[in-house]
């Protein structure tokens, strides 16, 4: 197990560097660059302030020599700076990962949670009333765009209840500290976490739910009945233990999206987080931004796979992985 | 007094089935400290009785009349609550296919443990030590590791073991047994038969015990219930029934039982190898010893050597767990051996690969312990038979009449082919199996238990399809078998296996009659019935 | 095939999708004979409430342009982009799962290494940049869509595989001579199926709402009307003519509703352990 | 009218998009320009008539032959950092920095000879020939006045001092909380007596449209500045309580939008097809759809609120049958035309599909082509369109903001904010680069007419709208707009009736 985790560890070094070359010219390719992006938002601009710009850039150069310059540096985890903020690209993904990171993080375990069991309770009730509407719900979430539920939830609860902060992550200008503060970050974490997980939920819930009506008509489920456990009990224990497997595989895929996956989100509740960043650094072609960005999340799936892949060997023993 | 009284009970079967009801009329009655055996026809319906008792027919098969009460209650009124108090302890069941009846995903200990905590019995600690004393009482080998071990690390046997010690651990009133000793070699099963006697004579726990074998009928039974196609052809004390049968099923039936006596000489056959196993190895090790608990090594096969000719049919014999299986599998190449060369033709089967092995695997066909999961659940009887000859170039229509031919063979009605595995009951699994095995016309098969689950009539008339086969296509056997009167009547040589390695081997009249090893001998002082077959034979 | 059918019917909820499908379906054949009109047309003045006018039954847009008109002819478009790129995402992702998980070692190492390429760009950002290349026509927006999604697909088939390659079944099939393809294609991936079907369904969806926050973002077919087109360009608006999102929205969530129904209906029939209810 | 003002406070103001950087010198975008606007100031400000006022400088004074300008500078005023403001920083700002960094006053600049300081608190431009719009480009988003103890002889773009930029204005900068807000304060010892009179500003960064206008109702923000929400939203939002909205503060700006018309591609090098367009577009609806009614509808290629503007050119209104009519005389061969929309939101998009939808009701096919900003920029930059929106700032005068896009030799690709069109026109060249140099407005005036009529003859693009920004705020909000800048020109006067 050991030896399998340090030689994929080993292996992810080199694919990072494979899809950081790869990243490199894929944004390379995208028409603009961050200097025509700059000098459109100036309004005006000549020819010497876009060579300017792009001398500062270092765009001047060859791509092959950008290219090497920047795996130069990220081979020694160095980012490179911001082109648009002039801030070190590390700096910047460091001041936006926590956000991120609560929020995807909050989202993940809920939708998790709450997909799982609503999985669990509506297979129990296949076919009857709790299942039709669970399900129901599940997919009035799941096909119901983002941005729509976002804006209604915000309607409903900051707009006319009043009862939760429509946008941000802290109220600006108070000055909490400690745990005023931590309860204020709560507060404005409600809305977007619960419109971020929701989304997921739909996918847990019913992905467990399929899964579980099949591994419960298997004959250990009768031999489990056999022992007059109750059926919390086998439903829990037994067949969703054996159901699991592709709601794992789906939860690791949802952890390594944990960067990008809430740009939408961040950007309706104005989260600052790393989405954001991702997207606006997209759209003014801030080169190393999102490269940053997209490493930071490559490494971040590349672990989450493997941990899956280790997940994989603790929940079914009968698989065996080999590097 | 009565336990368990059950009147005329039918159950239902959904449309498509063999007929219309599993099981038909039934009435019996069972008193407290009272072994009843069922015996009858594969698919007869004896399960699906003993299902009904414990109130877990599959979806679709359904009581359609009658009752049965336990206890004063009516069990068929009772709600899945009142049913739960009732299960695993006061009536508890042994199914009859132990792989498949065993969560895969959960360690044996806590499958066992989970009885008690069912019913609020004993705490944590006290759960765990209960479950290994349950082990070591079931005759498992080192409970202290199988307790870790996950059901498919397990033999055969050793799973059924699990599944009687789940049963008795709380003791019940009742213990219903669906073939609990099908996968035991004779010792063990003496010692697991011992132990419901045990609990018999101290609890007074009633038993409804389901078999195909005749000499533990006689061994253990107060009273037989005899069935076919779903009816009570007859009933009675052990004694009158076993001896003085009036039906003529039951009659047919007894014919039937294979005899330890009834052993021929060796057939002449011709001495040219067709496999040759050399040296084979093959050790079992699980968890990395660093990250996920102890490691668990088990040497399965040490050092194992045979050859067997063309035409030649070899019984593999010996306890439970003793590698018999793994041998089998190392032979087809499911799994890979350690070491040790398995020659066929002169070419070792171990190193090939690809279109080779494909070539190779249609003259070595196997015949799995565990009919049901090696069974694709999604695919119709016509599918899992015909497939294999499409694959090796048979014009569909030509297989599947091919499949129909087998599966009157192995006495299964045509209907079959358009079922799928679960709605058998287990011996038709069986035949189901031995039906695939057949299809290609393989050189050499290997048996893993194949009659442990059928009836002795046909049993007999498997047995006879296979010495037929033999003598006809030259078809060279590897029976593994724990019940030592099958392999009296169908073997020329015989293997006693033991913790891995070959104990002894000899033709059958040598190692039958005259064994070298003290362990072969207990084996033949434990093959049950003995004292009934004397009887027969004198009756004779 | 006859049993199939009979299976799916007995499936209530199935049927009812199925009758939903047909309508949609029905809808986008039917839309340039319902309205022979340019949906973009602008024909009267904006944000027109629904069941105001006649025949303007379901109101106009910002443009002034018929909503109905709009939802019949975006159905064909919204279909097309969501049932084929889930389609092709299928024909990607589940050979490269069944593959890397089936034969297992290296080769699911390499497949595995493969599929990471794609699936460690944020789909969404990946999408945009995709986009942002190549220029937004309907077939770059479906290979966008279908080039993000995939990954996940292969990586849930691998893991089905991964645990079906040992049971039993599998063995004894291998022993029948079948060949690896067919022992993938009849043994493993019939049971690998709810979690397929469920996937498969719900990326329809995904897909349909991807195609309209792309067009949010001014990265969608702009020349072409879909439903997502509608949600996406009535999101400014929600406030004041919540029809606007609400019409096109509902459309989407019956599909998807449909599409959910179907596939539960069709992991219900081919699943041989559900017998009929009924009996 | 509005009663004494009051002191103390905090003004909260969306901010949209983030800016990259505050230093106004260096960064010339509209979100830099509106929170620099607070930190920095130039010499002067403009009223809504573009009349300059005194704002470091207390009086100036023009030569007869508007070649000599003399600036006499306030006295006593202080950068944030406690440095005293003088003369040396105007000269530093204007002939280093900013010729340097701004490309804008680069050009500006090409017509000063020399700076003078005589003393600390004069200033003195002498230019080479007289240059009419010269005593136009004294506010902070063209010359911002930066402290040169700071930057002279350092790299200006990667000094440090960036991140906290100091200069001259109402409000100090405090912190910036990337993502979230940025915070201003007070500056305590501005040189005008009682002013600032807020506390402290934040600027809320909220990305979406949709959550600034819930920002506002929620109370979290106080002004909307033009362009925050989406112009669907406005009447909404205008009709809630205690809510203002001013379309004033952009008549420096002039915000003009058109269609570039590439007149080197066929079929459009034809003019009658580009008269066939112009007729054939509905302006009227597009202000009433989609910029609820704000605004006003262009009549050639200045903004009404530049001066020259001239409001008697050639016809352009909407007339479909006319446009028919010329689309039938002309070249047209039913060719699809590109039209390249602006990637600025929802607006954009929609003038795109209505201005498609326009075009095949005259019979012409055309299709729309996304693109994101920087691919926006590359495309125009690169002449890779038929037809393409945009919209443009006019600085005022034509000189400043308009010759740009209409003369001859400024029309080199590689630039989206040249004359992209490629208009060729000799005659309009001659008079654009005559009036610029012009002393007297007379003068000017009359050859600004004659290259409009000129220019609206020849139709080198599609003018669509003078664009109506509106700024939105809570009416006890008092003076948020109140220069030809409105909230870019710094919050210097604002306060809360409160
Ligand atoms: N789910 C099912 N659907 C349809 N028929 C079924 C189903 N389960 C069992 N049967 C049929 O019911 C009959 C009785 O089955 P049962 O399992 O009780 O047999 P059995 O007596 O236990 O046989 P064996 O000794 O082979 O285990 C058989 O003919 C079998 O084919
Ligand atoms: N996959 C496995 N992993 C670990 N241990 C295994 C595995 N398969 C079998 N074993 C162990 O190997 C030993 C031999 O097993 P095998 O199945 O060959 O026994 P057997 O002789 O067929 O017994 P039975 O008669 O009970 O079927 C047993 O102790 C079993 O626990
Ligand atoms: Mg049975
Ligand atoms: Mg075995």
């Amino acid at each position: 197990m050991i030896r399998f985790i340090l030689g994929r560890l080993v292996k992810a070094v080199f694919i990072l560097l494979a899809i950081l070359v790869f990243n490199f010219l894929l944004i390379h390719a995208a028409p603009g660059d961050p200097a025509a992006v700059m000098a459109g938002e100036a309004g005006a601009a000549d020819e010497k302030f876009l060579a300017d710009l792009r001398a500062r850039f270092g765009l001047d150069q060859p791509l092959y020599m950008q290219l090497w310059i920047y795996i130069k540096g990220a081979v020694q985890l160095d980012l490179g700076y911001s082109f648009r903020q002039q801030m070190p690209v590390a700096e910047m993904i460091g001041d936006r990962l926590p956000a991120t990171l609560l929020l995807t993080g909050v989202a993940f375990v809920l939708s998790l949670v709450l997909g799982v069991t609503a999985g669990v309770a509506a297979s129990a009730r296949q076919g009857r009333w709790g299942d039709t509407i669970i399900s129901t719900f599940a997919l009035l979430f799941y096909a119901t765009p983002l941005f729509w539920v976002a804006l209604m939830a915000t309607l409903v609860f900051s707009v006319w209840l009043e009862w939760l902060p429509g946008f941000g992550y802290s109220t600006i200008g108070a000055g909490y500290t400690g745990l005023a503060h931590v309860l204020d970050v709560a507060k404005h974490l409600i809305l977007p976490a619960s419109t971020l997980g929701l989304f997921f939920t739909a996918i847990y819930m019913r992905m467990t739910r399929a899964s579980m009506l099949e591994v419960s008509r298997l004959d250990f489920v009768k031999t489990a009945r056999a022992k007059g456990l109750n059926r919390g009990v086998i439903q829990r224990r037994h067949i969703l233990r054996n159901a699991l497997l592709p709601v794992i595989t789906l939860a690791g895929l949802q952890a390594g999206q944990i960067f990008g996956g809430a740009i939408l989100t961040e950007t309706v509740f104005a989260w600052p987080g790393i989405g954001r960043l991702m997207f606006e650094a997209i759209n003014q072609r801030d080169y190393n931004v999102i490269l940053g960005v997209f490493y930071i999340s490559a490494a971040m799936v590349l672990l989450f796979n493997l941990i899956t892949d280790v997940i994989y060997v603790i929940v079914d023993p009968r698989i065996r992985l080999t590097t | 007094m009565t336990l368990l009284s059950i009147r005329d009970l039918s159950i239902a079967l959904p449309m498509g089935a063999d007929r219309l009801y599993a099981a038909k009329d039934i009435n019996f009655d069972l008193a407290p400290g009272e072994i009843l055996c069922i015996v009858g026809e594969s698919g007869s319906g004896k399960s699906m009785s003993a299902n009904a008792v414990m109130g877990l027919l599959p979806q679709g098969v359904l009581p359609d009349k009658g009752s049965i009460t336990f206890d004063g209650q009516s069990i068929l009124g009772l709600s899945e609550k009142e049913m739960l108090k009732l299960r695993g302890s006061r009536i508890s069941m042994i199914f009859q296919e132990p792989l498949s009846a065993l969560n895969p995903l959960m360690r044996i200990g806590a499958q066992i443990a989970e009885v008690f905590e069912a019913h609020g019995a004993l705490t944590g600690a006290e759960r765990r030590a209960r479950a290994l004393k349950l082990l070591e009482e079931v005759g498992i080998p080192d409970p202290e590791a199988a307790i870790r071990a996950y059901p498919f690390q397990l033999s055969g046997g050793q799973r059924q073991r699990v599944m009687i010690a789940m049963a008795l651990a709380l003791e019940p009133d009742i213990l219903i047994a669906d073939e609990p000793t099908t996968a035991l070699d004779v010792t063990t099963q003496a010692q697991i038969l011992k132990l419901i006697e045990d609990l018999r004579r101290k609890r007074g726990m009633a038993v409804i015990f389901i078999t195909h074998d005749f000499g533990v009928v006689a061994d253990i039974a107060d009273r037989v219930i005899v069935m076919k196609k779903g009816e009570i052809v007859e009933a009675g004390p052990a004694q009158e029934v076993l001896l003085k049968p009036q039906h003529p099923y039951t009659r047919a039936l007894i014919d039937a039982i294979p005899r330890l006596t009834k052993t021929e000489a060796a057939a002449e056959v011709e001495r040219t190898p067709l496999l040759k196993v050399e040296g084979l190895q093959k050790t079992f090790s699980t968890g990395s010893g660093t990250l996920f608990g102890k490691r668990r090594v088990v040497k399965a096969v040490q050092d194992v050597n045979f050859e067997l000719f063309a035409g030649e049919t070899i019984g593999i014999v010996g306890e439970s767990g003793s590698g018999k299986s793994t041998v089998g599998r190392c032979l087809v190449r499911l799994l890979d051996p350690d070491g040790g060369r398995v020659l066929m033709d002169g070419v070792d089967i171990a190193e090939m690969s690809g279109p080779e092995l494909r070539a190779q695997r249609r003259k070595l066909q196997m015949i799995f312990q565990d009919p049901f999961s090696s069974l694709n659940p999604r695919a119709r009887v016509s599918r899992i038979l015909t497939e294999g000859l499409v694959a090796y170039g048979t014009p569909d229509k030509e297989a599947k009449a091919k499949a129909r031919e087998l599966l009157e063979l192995v006495g299964l009605d045509e209907s079959a082919m358009k079922r799928f595995p679960h709605e058998f009951s287990g011996g038709q699994r069986q035949r189901i199996g031995i039906a695939r095995a057949l299809a290609l016309v393989p050189s050499i098969i290997i048996a893993d238990e194949a009659v442990s689950a059928l009836d002795v009539s046909i049993q007999a008339q498997v047995l006879d399809l296979l010495a037929e086969l033999k003598t006809r296509l030259h078809l060279s056997m590897l029976f593994i078998t724990h019940d030592l009167r099958v392999a009296a009547r169908i073997c020329d040589r015989i293997i006693v296996m033991q913790k891995g390695q070959i104990v002894e081997a000899g033709p059958v009249s040598k190692v039958l009659h005259d064994p070298d090893t003290a362990y072969t001998r207990s084996l033949l002082d434990a093959i049950p019935g003995q004292d009934y077959e004397r009887a027969l034979a004198a009756a004779d | 095939m006859m049993s199939f059918w009979k299976r799916f019917s007995y499936n209530r909820g199935a049927v009812i999708g199925l009758v939903i499908l047909t309508f949609v379906i029905a809808a986008a054949i039917l839309a340039p004979i319902l309205f022979p009109q340019s949906p973009w047309k602008m024909v009267q003045r904006p944000f027109l409430p629904p069941f105001t006018q006649d025949g303007l039954l379901l109101g106009t847009d910002a443009l002034g342009r018929d909503v109905m008109a709009g939802l019949a002819h975006g159905a064909y478009v919204s279909l097309l982009v969501g049932l084929v790129s889930t389609i092709v995402a299928l024909a990607i992702g589940v050979p490269v799962g069944a593959a890397a998980g089936y034969f297992a070692g290296r080769i699911d190492d390499a497949l595995m290494r493969f599929t990471e390429f794609f699936q460690t760009i944020p789909s969404f950002a990946l999408a945009i940049v995709l986009l942002a290349i190549f220029q937004p026509s309907l077939t770059f927006v479906i290979i966008a869509i279908s080039i993000v999604s995939w990954p996940p697909v292969a990586r849930l088939v691998r893991g089905e595989v991964l645990s079906l390659r040992t049971r039993e079944f599998v063995e004894a099939a291998s022993l029948s001579g079948l060949g690896n393809l067919q022992i993938i294609t009849r043994h493993i991936l019939p049971n690998a199926l709810p979690p397929i079907i469920v996937l498969a369904s719900l990326m329809v969806a995904q897909a349909i709402l991807l195609e309209s926050s792309l067009s949010f973002l001014g990265l969608g077919d702009p020349n072409i009307m879909s439903w997502g087109y509608m949600i996406g360009a009535a999101r400014t608006v929600i406030r004041t003519a919540w029809w606007l999102s609400f019409l096109p929205g509902m459309a989407i969530l019956l599909t998807v509703l449909a599409l959910n129904l179907i596939g539960e209906g069709l992991n219900d029939a081919l699943n041989p352990r559900l017998t009929r209810k009924s009996e | 009218q509005d009663g004494e003002p009051k002191s103390g406070g905090t003004l909260n103001v969306v901010i949209q998009p983030e800016p990259p950087s505050l230093m106004i010198g260096l960064v010339q975008n509209g979100p830099t320009q509106m929170v620099g606007g607070d930190i920095y100031e130039s010499l002067l400000r403009y009223d809504f008539d573009l009349q300059p006022e005194g704002q470091l400088a207390e009086s100036w004074e023009i030569s007869e032959d508007g070649k000599t300008y003399t600036f006499k500078l306030r006295e006593g005023v202080v950068f944030h950092d406690g440095e005293p403001f003088t003369s040396e920083d105007v000269e530093f700002s204007m002939d280093k920095f900013l010729r340097e960094s701004h490309s804008r006053m680069r050009t500006y600049m090409e017509h000063v000879e020399s700076i003078e300081t005589p003393d600390d608190h004069t200033v003195v431009f002498n230019l080479k020939q007289p240059f009419g719009p010269f005593i136009g480009i004294f506010e902070p988003g063209t010359a911002p006045m930066i402290p040169k103890h700071i930057y002279e002889g350092t790299d200006y773009a990667n000094n440090e001092a960036n991140n906290t930029p100091i200069g001259t204005g109402p409000f100090k900068f405090d912190k910036w909380e990337k993502g979230s807000f940025i915070h201003l304060v007070k500056n305590e010892d501005y040189y005008m007596e009682g002013k600032p009179y807020v506390d402290e500003v934040y600027y809320h960064v909220i990305p979406d449209a949709a959550s600034r206008a819930v920002a506002y109702e929620t109370g979290k923000v106080d002004v909307l500045p033009g362009g925050s929400v989406e112009n669907f939203d406005v009447a909404r939002i205008q009709a809630m309580e205690n809510t203002c909205i001013t379309d004033k503060g952009w008549e420096y700006f002039g915000p003009l939008s058109w269609m570039w018309v590439n007149n080197d591609n066929k079929p459009l090098d034809d003019v009658k097809v580009r008269k066939a367009i112009m007729h054939g577009v509905d302006r009227q609806f597009a202000k009433d759809a989609l910029w609820n009614g704000l605004g006003k509808v262009s009549t050639g290629p200045l903004s009404s609120s530049t001066r020259f503007y001239d409001g008697d050119t050639p016809d352009i209104s909407y007339d479909p049958e006319k446009a028919k009519d010329l689309l039938e005389e002309s070249s047209y061969d039913g060719e699809t035309i590109r039209i390249l929309g602006l990637p600025y939101g929802e607006t954009w998009q929609r003038w795109a599909e209505a201005v498609k939808q326009n075009l095949s009701e005259i019979g012409m096919k055309s299709e729309i082509v996304p693109s994101d900003v920087a691919g926006w920029n590359q495309k125009v930059a690169d002449r890779d369109f038929d037809l393409a929106f945009t919209y443009l700032y006019q600085y005022g005068d034509p000189a400043l903001g308009v010759s740009r896009t209409y003369m001859g030799d400024n029309a080199a690709p590689g630039s989206p904010w040249n004359n992209v069109a490629n208009y060729q026109n000799p005659e309009t060249d001659k008079l654009f680069a005559e009036a610029a140099l012009m002393a007297s407005p007379e003068e000017r005036k009359a050859a600004y007419k004659e290259i409009q009529d000129a220019i609206v003859e020849d139709v080198p693009n599609i003018w669509l709208l003078e664009l109506g920004f509106p700024t939105i705020y809570r009416c006890d909000v008092k003076n948020p707009v109140n220069t030809a800048f409105g909230v870019n020109d710094g919050f210097r006067d604002v306060w809360l009736d409160k």
